[in-house]
């Protein structure tokens, strides 16, 4: 597989079809995979795709509108969304793209084995749905399942929603229920609620990896840099502006969230930040009907659209 | 010496004076009277109104006014405006001194000493030119070459001509980018006057302008034969602490606000490109 | 020597006599919290998320007030009050991450707020029993098996060994001693030699740093890594607020609406807006600021402190960066060419 | 002195119908309670959900919305967006923990001051009744 694209590339680049490619690259060791730009042939030596390609390129496009000069980004399904939505807003400028589909069974995290307490990691190997990890300290059999990402292990689409190329096949829509999360807590009482957020949210230290990761978080000022916004600040002085942050952060990308999961991913802290998400994305689905973006770039936000038989908001209190 | 680096104190502005359209100067003393603090010329002071912001500012009184600083201030951010907007009376919190001096207790003693400035530039050389004239037997011949975008740019232009004009040894030289009706004196650029005059090399020249004017005229009097050991320069970055610690204005292993905010050039060629 | 057998009973004697921060579990993750019995203590797990750096220089602290009335101003010192605690469970990479900030925080001037947590801070660091992938403390003459602190303490299966460094560390002995026993310490020795065993195995331990010895800030100014570098580089944070060496801070002001407090917090180069100011901004792109990042440890940081350099080895940027970017490939990239 | 801290609520009134409501409540001599304070806009759908956090990091204790009816918005469409905004954000404000009825939207017509004049007292003794907010407040505007 890597090698198939790796041809396609070198090809694109050789030909003059594509002067960047935007892929991956292997670093020190097996889970040390780092996004990255190759210009010439020779520098896709390097070039990797394999189980720890867990981060979405498209982000790294929207340095790139304006200019003539034609990039090749590889796509696997669920961030095709992603840039299908940056397209919609203006933020890429599709004939400078072209995109090429790699299929994909789902990434594997690293910090999800250090979390289960296997450290040391020095190498590792997928076997249908089991992974053998070697460390400093012995070797492991884990289910795949439990080392997916976050994101991949609640993965909503294999579908390819925007490409010029494929290597391989596209998927289709998985029927895994990613809400669950959301009603797990739905569920809860208010002050369970509470409690649980408190906790996540109280780690958070504010290294903005969630925003800058964020595909459609690509405001060129911020309203948290924006000194005259008033709610500019550094770092979350107290509970309140943790809230406030995270809050706010999710309700900017309610309707353009295409649940890629970046957000949960790079989390130095762990907080799972897509359960806010998908919670927009549930409320959408459920009071405004089925709506998944970035799907096309063409239907309209579910925010700056409405019916006149919209529920009101009290709906919240008689708990839906 | 006042050894708190975090807490400022409280200054009452006592008096504004238009210098230019953007520029005005404002008297600051504490709010019993007299000086926040003493200082030696070329330092700075951080000004801060609570709730806008703070900034590093130079003080462009000469240490030997023994009543009042004074801070010549240009509008351009977010402090600045506040600061033009207020009244006298207002009050701010000043906290410094902060940075280097002008070595003028050292390697400016006995000198012939030769002033360039362009724009909001002279803010902070007013200081030392203030301080030479006070110590005037102290230092040799004296020569102030200033120039703004016009006329109404030039700042302090009643104290130039009224007293630096007049003193004995002290020549100034007055330029103006363009043509503009009502001044007969030089017209052009900073740099070209520096080399137009052709000032001999035993001096030491004290350059303070916008970077790129500070480059020029660098250039102009390595040109005249000057070395850059000879000459110096104050310089300005964003800072937050003043103290050379919260790391903004970190250029290679110098930071600005403590290791500067006056260097001889030469020290500036072991810096990287960065300012 | 000290041998402590029941931990929970050292901390409650801690606990007793200062306030004890240690680590604790939550979901997984771990990190230093104020000990509370019950607390869900882990001093297994090798690397707290969070550096230790936040004991005595914290992410937000308010540091005065003012009360504005017309065009009066009135400013309140608001410096938090700071009362003696020990730090548990410290790692040797963090022990030395505090002598790195002393040399910017203990300089002239001092930072009063900083010298005051310093003073009042007991440090005790725990020996790293499974060294992990990603450290590389050892290139920077740090010993994960013997670090330093008032107290260094190693956990074996016998229990905790405890040896104080310092008065700080004997004074706290001193205060907790009826929950020490003696121990032959064997155990430490075996533990030592197990940890070097481990380390010589690390693929990072021995990274080749010669060429980064005595170097000026031209040396690598133009090198080609720092555009390789920011190509990928989101621009978080995550880096410099997980790196237990990195100090840069903001001064900002907070409207309370009744007051103004002015507090100062945790800043990073890596954000567009660090050095941006009202005429223009020094470092407009992201390969200036990765380079500043980068050669601050490397180079600048050294220059100033006798050769010092700003980085412990600590790995936490190595396991946390979004986009897996790292001072390690930047140490390698630097001395490739 | 020990001064009885009420709770205080924030209303977000739009210029056209609901801040005329309030007038006309004021007029007709309809009570309604002191501790409102309230805060015009040009139309329900300016209301940004940050203004709402903001009344609450201010150490508000609940917050409402008052708009045109459906239908009636005076740039016609405005109270339609607000609908889906506020819904969607009281339902995530309620999903963090905070008690949802802390926040309220109701639809009042410039004619309808008695009706402006109920929802407040209502909204008031709903709040009074929850206490202070302690979910959604900042300490350092308390002191």
């Amino acid at each position: 597989m890597q090698e198939m694209i790796k041809s396609k590339l070198a090809e694109l680049l050789s030909t003059g079809a594509v002067t960047k490619v935007i892929g991956w690259k292997r670093g020190e060791n097996f889970y040390d995979v780092s996004p990255a730009a190759f210009e010439s042939v020779e520098s896709l030596a390097d070039f990797v795709y394999d189980d720890f390609c867990g981060a979405n390129l498209s982000k790294f496009l929207v340095k790139e509108p304006g200019k003539e000069s034609k990039v090749a980004v590889v796509l696997k399904p669920c961030d095709t969304f992603s840039l299908n939505q940056l397209i919609k807003e203006n933020r890429v400028n599709r004939e400078n793209i072209f995109v090429l589909g790699v299929p994909c069974e789902g990434k594997l995290s690293e910090e999800k084995m250090r979390v289960m307490g296997i450290v040391g990691l020095t190498g590792c190997k997928v076997e249908g749905d089991k992974v053998t990890v070697e460390t400093l300290y012995g070797t492991e059999t884990l289910d795949k399942n439990d080392v997916l990402l976050t994101k991949c292990a609640t993965c909503h689409s294999k579908k390819h929603v925007i490409f010029d190329e494929l290597i391989g096949e596209t998927g289709e829509d998985s029927d895994v229920d990613r809400f669950v999360g959301v009603a797990e807590l739905e569920a809860m009482s208010e002050d369970e609620r509470y409690e649980f957020w408190r906790n996540e949210l109280s780690r958070c230290i504010r290294c903005n990896a969630c925003r800058n990761a964020c595909p459609a978080c690509t405001c060129e000022k911020c309203v948290f840099d924006n000194d005259a916004s008033g709610v500019a600040a550094k770092s979350n002085a107290n509970s309140f502006e943790e809230n406030m942050f995270h809050i706010i952060r999710a309700y900017h990308v309610a309707g353009r969230c295409t649940d890629c999961g970046e957000c949960s991913r790079v989390c130095p802290q762990h907080i799972p930040l897509h359960l806010l998400n998908r919670k927009f994305i549930k409320d959408i689905n459920t009071f405004y009907g089925d709506f998944q973006a970035g799907a096309d770039a063409e239907s309209e936000h579910p925010l700056v659209h409405f019916t006149e038989n919209d529920p009101e908001p009290s709906i919240v209190k008689e708990g839906k | 010496m006042n050894n708190e680096t975090l807490i400022p104190k409280v200054g009452i502005v006592t008096d504004i004076r238009i210098d230019t359209p953007d520029v005005k100067t404002f008297r600051v003393e504490r709010p019993e009277g007299g000086k926040v603090f003493e200082h030696m010329p070329g330092q700075c002071a951080m000004l801060s109104v609570p709730g806008v912001g703070e900034g590093m500012f130079s003080i462009t009184s000469s240490p030997t006014n023994t009543e009042y600083m004074e801070f010549s201030i240009k509008k351009c951010g977010c402090v600045t405006n506040w600061l033009h907007a207020m009244e006298v009376g207002q009050m701010i919190t000043v906290r410094g001194p902060y940075g280097k001096n002008f070595p003028v207790d050292t390697e400016f003693k006995g000198k012939d000493l030769l002033f360039i400035a362009g724009g909001i530039g002279l803010a902070p050389l007013r200081s030392v030119i203030n301080y030479c004239r006070h110590y005037r037997d102290q230092y040799g011949k004296i020569d102030i070459v200033y120039g703004s975008r016009s006329m109404d740019d030039l700042v302090d232009y009643n104290e130039i001509i009224e007293e630096w004009c007049h003193d004995t040894g002290v020549s100034v030289h007055l330029t103006i980018d363009r043509e503009q009706e009502g001044w007969d004196g030089h017209v052009g650029f900073v740099p070209n006057f520096v080399k137009e005059l052709g000032f001999d090399t035993n001096k030491v020249a004290i350059i303070c302008g916008p970077p790129i004017m500070i480059k020029f005229t660098l250039a102009g009097l390595q040109e005249l034969g000057f070395d850059k050991t000879q000459v110096y320069t104050t310089m300005e970055l964003k800072m937050k602490c003043a103290v050379g610690k919260c790391g903004r204005c970190n250029i290679g292993h110098k930071y600005v606000c403590k290791d500067g905010p006056v260097f001889r050039c030469d020290e500036l060629d072991e810096l990287p490109d960065e300012y | 020597m000290k041998l402590v057998k029941d931990l929970s009973a050292l901390y409650e004697a801690i606990a007793a006599v200062q306030e004890l921060y240690l680590p604790v579990e939550n979901k997984g993750r771990v990190d230093f919290k104020l000990y509370e019995a019950g607390a869900n203590v882990d001093i297994k797990t090798l690397k707290t998320v969070r550096s230790a750096k936040d004991f005595f220089f914290t992410q937000t602290e308010t540091l005065m007030g003012f009360k504005v009335e017309g065009k009066n101003i009135e400013v309140e010192d608001l410096r938090p009050e700071v009362r003696p605690f020990v730090a548990f469970g410290v790692r040797g990479c963090d022990a030395r991450s505090f002598e790195v900030l002393d040399k910017v925080f203990l300089v002239d001037p001092v930072d009063t707020v900083y010298e005051a947590r310093r003073k009042a801070g007991t440090v005790v660091t725990l020996a790293c029993g499974r060294p992990e992938e990603t450290c590389f403390c050892t290139n920077f003459g740090i010993t994960p098996e013997a670090p330093a602190g008032d107290v260094t303490t190693w956990l074996t299966e016998e229990g905790l060994y405890w040896q104080a460094n310092t008065d700080k560390g004997e004074a706290l002995t001193a205060a907790i001693a009826a929950v020490f026993t003696e121990g032959d310490g064997k155990a430490v020795e075996e533990q030592k030699k197990a940890i070097s065993d481990i380390i010589a195995k690390l693929p990072l331990a021995n990274l080749d740093m010669t060429h980064l010895e005595g170097v000026k800030e031209e040396t690598f100014w133009g090198h080609p890594v720092w555009k390789d570098i920011s190509e990928t580089c989101l621009a978080c944070g995550t880096c410099t607020y997980v790196c237990p060496t990195c100090q840069c801070y903001d001064v900002r002001d907070f409207d309370c609406g009744n007051g103004i407090e002015r507090f100062r917090c945790w800043d990073s180069c890596m954000y567009s807006d660090f050095t941006r100011m009202a005429h223009g901004n020094n470092r407009n792109t992201q390969d200036q600021r990765c380079r500043q990042r980068y050669l601050h440890k490397l180079v600048y940081f050294p220059r100033r402190n006798e050769g010092m350099f700003g980085c412990v080895g600590c790995g936490r940027c190595v396991a946390k960066c979004p986009s897996k970017l790292n001072i390690v490939k930047v140490i390698k990239a630097l001395g490739g060419k | 002195m020990q001064i009885e801290k009420k709770p205080l609520i924030v209303a977000f009134c739009c210029n056209w119908c609901s801040y005329a409501g309030a007038d006309l409540a004021g007029t007709n001599r309809l009570n309604y309670p002191a501790n409102v304070k309230i805060i015009r806009v040009p139309c329900s759908c300016r209301v940004n959900p940050l203004f709402i956090l903001k009344a609450f990091q201010r150490g508000a204790d609940g917050v409402i919305i008052c708009g045109c009816h459906p239908g009636d918005c005076h740039y016609t469409t405005g109270n339609y967006y607000a609908r889906r905004r506020i819904t969607l954000l009281f339902s995530m404000l309620s999903y963090l923990g905070i008690e949802k009825n802390r926040v309220r939207l109701e639809w009042v017509s410039a004619a309808e001051g008695a009706k402006f004049a109920a929802t407040m007292q209502s909204f008031a003794e709903e709040i009074a009744e929850l206490g202070e907010c302690k979910r959604l407040e900042d300490l350092r505007c308390k002191k």
